[in-house]
């Protein structure tokens, strides 16, 4: 049981940090149609803005979180949308894509030259320190990853729909013209969407790196996890992201633990392509908006 | 009708068309590219192949092995070169592609290379090791898997021992130190870990010992919550643990947080400098057969050893560095002993040979290759204590 | 033209209904089209022509009642087998392959028609079909754009490419979506000409959904008026003209 | 009429120089770079197949290197059995085909990224197979020494007749692509591309022609596969992964996607590509990536595209005919 528990629980913590990257996926992909397979490497890439604060720049380990987070949503976020979106989203999805896979393949191979190949130790935002739950182990860092997870849909969700900005970019995401004759500035509320995303990647990179270590490869499978657990939830609800991460999350440990450690990348690929072929709105989506 | 057919395939015509003025390009590129690729090998140099995985999955190993190659270099230059000559090392990224390592090796060799100087990933060496067998090319090798040495090939060494005897030098230390009865083992699951987890699990049935629990994990893992449930779970006397450097600082952050009780025993990588820098206080009382390790301080090789590496790439050196250092050096010694670069007399020389620190003091340690290229060389069992990992027993060669 | 009242009908529209929701889009309409007729299928926004011509085409299953084209029902048939049965149609938007050359669009239209799936693998690059699509093109006064990508065509232009590709299978009945939408008045009057054309040196069957009432008018042999989602009136032009009941659903609609 | 056909002769020269300098270019030269050259006749081929699927029919697929793998592992278990290359070779190319229709289902419900994550996930599945079943495929140790064809008293043993032998295979495949490509099948793959919805209501059996696309697609994934296991004389799963579907996507893409050469375009620059920056070192990889999105960029249909560009400025396509342009033109 305690076993079970465990398990559980550990497979919440680690999923709701999928829940965040997939969030801003979802985001992206309702505003802009841009479905960014560098999302991972914009995970991994925050942390090394932090490092290089700390010891290239001297910073204090807080100040340097404040200088990861203003450099990602510049570079991930404006720059992003400005130098490879605006311009190569006229071309098409599919060369979009494309462009998505070089950027990951850039960022990747540019953390790895400029900062080395081998893992770094990052500072933990919490202390990792173990709190018996049930006789299942749990750290502060674990409560508090579910609960900035939580917090973040929250507060996103309220945006959304109680701002007159949020709304706005709701006004955007659904339909774009329509929103423009209604006076919305479509451009910026797009614009914001970005920023939102690279915020979230950057907080998501805060969170993990101390558990993953900062690494160039970091953002391979996180990436396509995040994408996945987007899909599976529904990619046209933020909540559908949230349900997504911390089904896979926990599928993922389960599996491992229950079924088969050898096949457990396994699992989120087959739940995938389950989820498109049979119900590709998503567990939680609804089968209106863009998504299908 | 015929006459409508060429109007017709006008449009796909253009696209042959466009095509032809690049592949022209591409041609003279093509031909241009091998002229100036054969750089000057003159008397006055000695070439060796770094071929190494410098970019991809593999980086971490491959960038160390390749800077202690480049330690070696410079060492080797400064006290004369071999046989007397400038030792060159043109480095070939492999990407950790087997296929792309292959072509690598042929392309050292095409350009003159009278050793290869490489690869880590055994996925890697099995591959490449026959090209340079064909040519007759001496290879210093940082793999591990048992396979390699296992095909007959007389051109190719290792620098540490293989999974097979580095593996079974701690069925002593399971039996007798810690008298385990059942143990349990976490791998990561690719051509590295799975090697070491088959020897450790005929290892331990020869010795009698229970493999009660055998959890295989992926590269790149990141969560190991359920690896280390299970291993809890099943409750073993000891955990054989043979993953890769961030593989293994992840396990122990993870078995300190679900506070894994038994203890953790490694082969070389769990009490590496680098493991214990990421994983802090989870690396406490992580315990580990090392071949050879930037640690053992006390040899004095080794020491000055590390001092250079860590003065010249301003970071501490990792086991592959030493391989790579190792590669080298004993490449230089073996040459000035033949007295020629030609492989098939390096080749004999090398059968059954042992260096002593005596009369070759960057060997590091005493050290025999068999007639397969194995390698065997006294090792240390070792143990973190307070941050830091303390040779807690000599192990004699193997 | 041949006499309509004396063939058996093409297109059957027998009691179909069709609901969205709580919303009966379209209510037990029925009519039939002879072979050779121009049919012209108009009324206000929200009449239900768009779901009725879709429940035509194949695409929307009706809740009740059936379509049948030449006595096989349509309901549920993919729009390939459709269009294997002898039905061509136009789309509302541009829906020309704009990387194609115009030949390539035409006979592209034709070559599923034509063998089997290994001889349109083994035979002729044009399945045999470029002086057929060439006389369609020099029909539709294209020609010289012939080796054009549809794509670079305006927009007049391309409506034209649609119209022949739907010309191009030799289809007994022909479903236009709309053909006058955004085409300037010049290149209409052409259009509209050579449909005209079309359908008395074929006798090719059109059925015709149409905003444009002056379109419709001087097209169309017969016109169906459809008013929240019922046939409200029936006629020739000159009579839907003068139509009572027409000019009330247009203007209090 | 006439200056057509004069283009089409000079075409026709141009293919037979290059063939002859495909030839020639081996001659005398060292092993590497003969072994470069098969690899790149052997990634040609592979993206050549997935030009077709993703070029021609517009189908987005990351699985490629997943059918070089079913093609070389189909190879390995034979030959290695004791087959000859030339028997396992349709049994691999049936396979591939076989299991490219299976992949080509998901195709039907989804487009675009979904399909590029449905085949995304595929190839992974199949790479995991290929490392946990041990039994067949050696697991992650892989299969080695895999004998290479002989035909009668040809031995493609050493590296140059191995050469020619691949480019002898090449040319077949090539020769099958055109015939595939020109037929009516082509247009209604390019038809498919253009818009699915207005093909099928010309007749086109879209269903068919995209599962078609992606079945032919892997049989040449399939091909190149059984040309690799010769080659290298030893796979392992690590080859066969995800970032080289991602390759051989970038092959076609960078070569120009639904030209018909732009796959030997595009896998000589990305072969080569690292040769020459090696000058760079690490940072090849960086300016290869960034050199990527700038072409997409600026010119999206790749390689050939920016020469049609250039070509278009310089040389324009066709002059109008003022004839034709009389009497019919509409205003």
């Amino acid at each position: 049981m305690s076993q079970f528990l465990q398990v559980l629980l550990s497979g919440l913590a680690t999923g709701a940090v999928y829940a965040l990257v997939a969030i801003g996926f979802t985001l992206v992909w309702q505003a802009a149609q841009t479905v960014n397979f560098a999302q991972g490497e914009f995970v991994m890439v925050p942390a090394f803005f932090v490092l290089i604060g700390m010891h290239w720049l001297g910073l204090s380990f807080w100040i340097s979180l404040l200088f990861g987070l203003v450099v990602s949503i510049v570079l991930l976020g404006l720059v992003f949308k400005k130098l490879i979106v605006e311009p190569i989203l006229p071309h098409g999805g599919i060369t979009l894509i494309i462009a998505t896979m070089a950027l990951g393949i850039l960022l990747k191979e540019s953390a790895k030259e400029f900062y080395g190949a081998e893992a770094q130790p990052f500072p933990a935002l919490f202390p990792g320190d173990p709190i018996n739950l049930f006789g299942a182990a749990v750290s502060l860092r674990d409560l508090l990853n579910l609960g900035i997870s939580l917090g973040v849909v929250v507060l996103l969700t309220l945006f959304l729909n109680r701002t007159r900005t949020g709304r706005c970019m709701q006004a955007t995401a659904q339909n774009p013209g329509v929103a423009e004759i209604l006076g919305v500035d479509v451009k910026r509320m797009v614009l914001y969407t970005f920023l939102i995303n690279a915020a979230l990647a950057a907080l998501a990179s805060f969170l993990i790196t101390p558990v993953y270590l900062a690494k160039f490869s970091n953002g391979e499978t996180l990436g396509l996890i995040a994408f996945i657990a987007a899909i599976v939830g529904g990619f046209n609800q933020i909540r559908g992201a949230l349900v997504g991460g911390l089904l896979i999350g926990v599928l993922d440990n389960l599996t491992a633990t229950y079924v088969t450690a050898q096949y457990r990348a396994a699992l989120p690929l087959v739940l995938l392509i389950a989820i498109i072929l049979v119900r590709p709105q998503g567990l939680v989506g609804t089968s209106e908006g863009r998504a299908v | 009708m015929k006459r409508h057919r060429n109007r017709f395939s006008v449009d796909w015509e253009d696209k042959v068309g466009r095509s032809k003025n690049y592949s022209g390009l591409l041609l003279a590129a093509l031909i241009a590219l091998p002229v100036g690729s054969v750089s000057a090998q003159t008397a006055n140099t000695v070439k060796l192949g770094m071929v190494g995985e410098l970019s991809g999955a593999g980086a971490p190993s491959g960038t160390n092995w390749r800077d202690g190659a480049r330690l070696a270099v410079t060492e080797v230059n400064a006290a004369g070169g071999i046989l007397g000559k400038k030792v060159e090392m043109p480095e070939y990224d492999t990407q950790t592609d087997p296929q792309v390592s292959r072509a690598l090796v042929q392309k050292a060799i095409d350009e003159g290379v009278v050793a290869i100087i490489g690869t880590v990933y055994s996925g890697s060496t099995l591959v490449n090791m026959l090209v340079a067998k064909q040519n007759s090319i001496p290879q210093f090798v940082g793999s591990e898997a048992p396979t390699i040495v296992e095909r007959g090939n007389p051109f190719v060494y290792r620098t540490s021992s293989g999974a097979q005897k580095g593996v079974p030098a701690l069925t002593p230390y399971f039996k007798d130190t810690l008298k385990a009865k059942k143990v349990g083992v976490a791998w990561v699951n690719n051509e590295f870990g799975r090697g070491g987890r088959n020897v450790f699990i005929a290892e331990m049935k020869k010795a009698g010992i229970d493999v009660i629990i055998d959890v295989p994990s992926e590269q790149a893992q990141t969560d190991y919550a359920a690896d280390v449930a299970k291993l809890k779970s099943a409750n073993p006397d000891a955990v054989f643990v043979y993953m890769n450097q961030e593989e293994s600082a992840r396990f122990l952050i993870e078995a300190k947080k679900q506070t894994l009780p038994m203890p953790l025993v490694g082969e070389v990588t769990l009490t590496e400098a680098k493991v214990i820098e990421l994983a802090g206080p989870a690396a406490e009382g992580a315990i580990a057969h090392v071949g050879v390790t930037a640690t053992a301080t006390e040899v004095p090789g080794i020491a000055a050893f590390a001092k250079s590496f860590e003065e010249t790439f301003k970071r501490k050196p990792t086991h592959d560095a030493i391989k790579g250092y190792v590669g080298v050096w004993s490449t230089k010694y073996v040459m000035d002993m033949v007295g020629k670069t030609d492989g098939e007399a390096f080749s004999k020389k090398m059968k059954g040979l042992c260096l002593k620190v005596a009369d070759h003091p960057k060997i590091l340690l005493d050290t025999c290759w068999d007639d397969r290229g194995e390698m065997s060389r006294p090792s240390f069992m070792v143990q973190v204590k307070g941050g830091s990992p303390v040779v807690i027993g000599a192990v004699p060669a193997n | 033209m041949s006499d309509p009242a004396m063939s058996e009908p093409v297109l059957s529209v027998r009691n179909v209904e069709k609901s969205f929701g709580g919303i009966r889009a379209v209510r037990g309409v029925s009519f039939d089209v002879r072979k050779g007729e121009v049919l012209g299928l108009i009324g206000p926004n929200g009449s239900g022509k768009s779901t009725l011509f879709n429940c035509i085409l194949g695409q929307l299953p009706p809740d009740a009642g059936e379509v049948s084209v030449n006595g096989r029902k349509v309901s549920g048939m993919r729009a390939s087998q459709m269009n294997r049965l002898g039905v061509g149609r136009t789309f509302q938007q541009l829906s020309v392959f704009p990387k194609m050359t115009v030949l390539d669009n035409i006979i592209l239209a034709g070559q599923e028609h034509q063998g089997t799936m290994l001889s349109r693998l083994f035979g002729p690059a044009d399945a045999g079909l470029t002086e057929e699509a060439e006389r369609l093109i020099a029909f539709f006064r294209l020609t010289h754009l012939r080796d054009e990508l549809a794509g670079s065509l305006s927009y007049g232009q391309q409506k034209l490419v649609d119209a022949a590709m739907a010309f191009m299978a030799g289809p007994g009945l022909v479903l236009l979506d709309e053909p006058a939408g955004g085409v300037n008045l010049t290149m209409l009057a052409h259009f509209k000409e050579r449909l005209a054309a079309y359908n008395v040196e074929h006798g090719t069957t059109f059925v015709v959904i149409e905003h444009n009432m002056e379109f419709v008018m001087s097209l169309c042999t017969r016109i169906i008026v459809l008013a929240e989602g019922a046939v409200i009136a029936e006629g020739t032009p000159d009579e839907i003209r003068s139509n009572q009941t027409v000019i009330d659903a247009y203007l209090g609609g | 009429m006439r200056g057509l056909s004069l283009h089409r002769s000079w075409r026709l020269l141009l293919i037979v120089a290059l063939l002859a300098a495909a030839i020639l270019l081996p001659l005398g030269q060292k092993n590497y770079f003969i072994y470069v050259l098969t690899s790149w006749l052997i990634f040609t081929i592979a993206a050549m197949g997935l030009n077709l699927t993703l070029g021609y029919a517009g189908q987005i697929s990351l699985a490629q290197a997943s059918f070089m793998a079913l093609g070389a592992y189909t190879t390995a278990l034979m030959t290695l059995a004791g087959w000859h290359w030339l028997v396992s070779l349709p049994v691999g190319l049936t396979l591939c085909f076989v299991v490219g229709l299976v992949l080509g289902y998901p195709a039907l419900r989804v487009k675009g990224h979904f399909l590029a994550f449905v085949t995304l996930a595929f190839n992974t599945l199949v790479f995991l197979v290929l490392r946990n079943e041990e039994w067949l495929t050696g697991g992650t140790y892989g299969l080695s020494g895999m004998p290479r064809p002989e035909f009668g008293s040809f031995s493609t043993d050493k590296q140059l007749p191995f050469y020619y032998f691949t480019l002898g295979v090449t040319v077949l495949a090539a020769l099958g692509l055109w015939a595939i490509v020109r037929s009516p099948w082509g247009r209604a793959f390019k038809a498919l591309r253009e818009n699915p919805i207005r093909a099928e209501s010309l007749g086109v059996d879209t269903r068919r022609f995209t599962l078609l696309a992606f079945a032919i697609g892997s049989a040449y994934g399939g091909l190149a596969g059984a040309l690799v296991t010769p080659l290298v004389q030893f796979i392992e799963p690590g080859s066969f992964g995800l970032a080289h579907s991602l390759r051989i996507l970038l092959m076609v893409v960078v070569g120009g996607a639904g030209y018909f050469f732009g796959p030997f375009i595009g896998a000589a620059v990305v072969i080569l590509l690292p040769e020459v920056l090696r000058f760079t070192e690490g940072y090849y990889l960086i300016i290869y990536s960034a050199l990527v999105i700038v072409m997409l960029v600026f010119v999206p249909s790749g390689l050939i595209g920016i020469f049609g560009k250039l070509r278009a400025r310089f040389w324009p396509r066709r002059q109008v005919r003022a004839d034709m342009a009389e009497g019919a033109r509409l205003p």
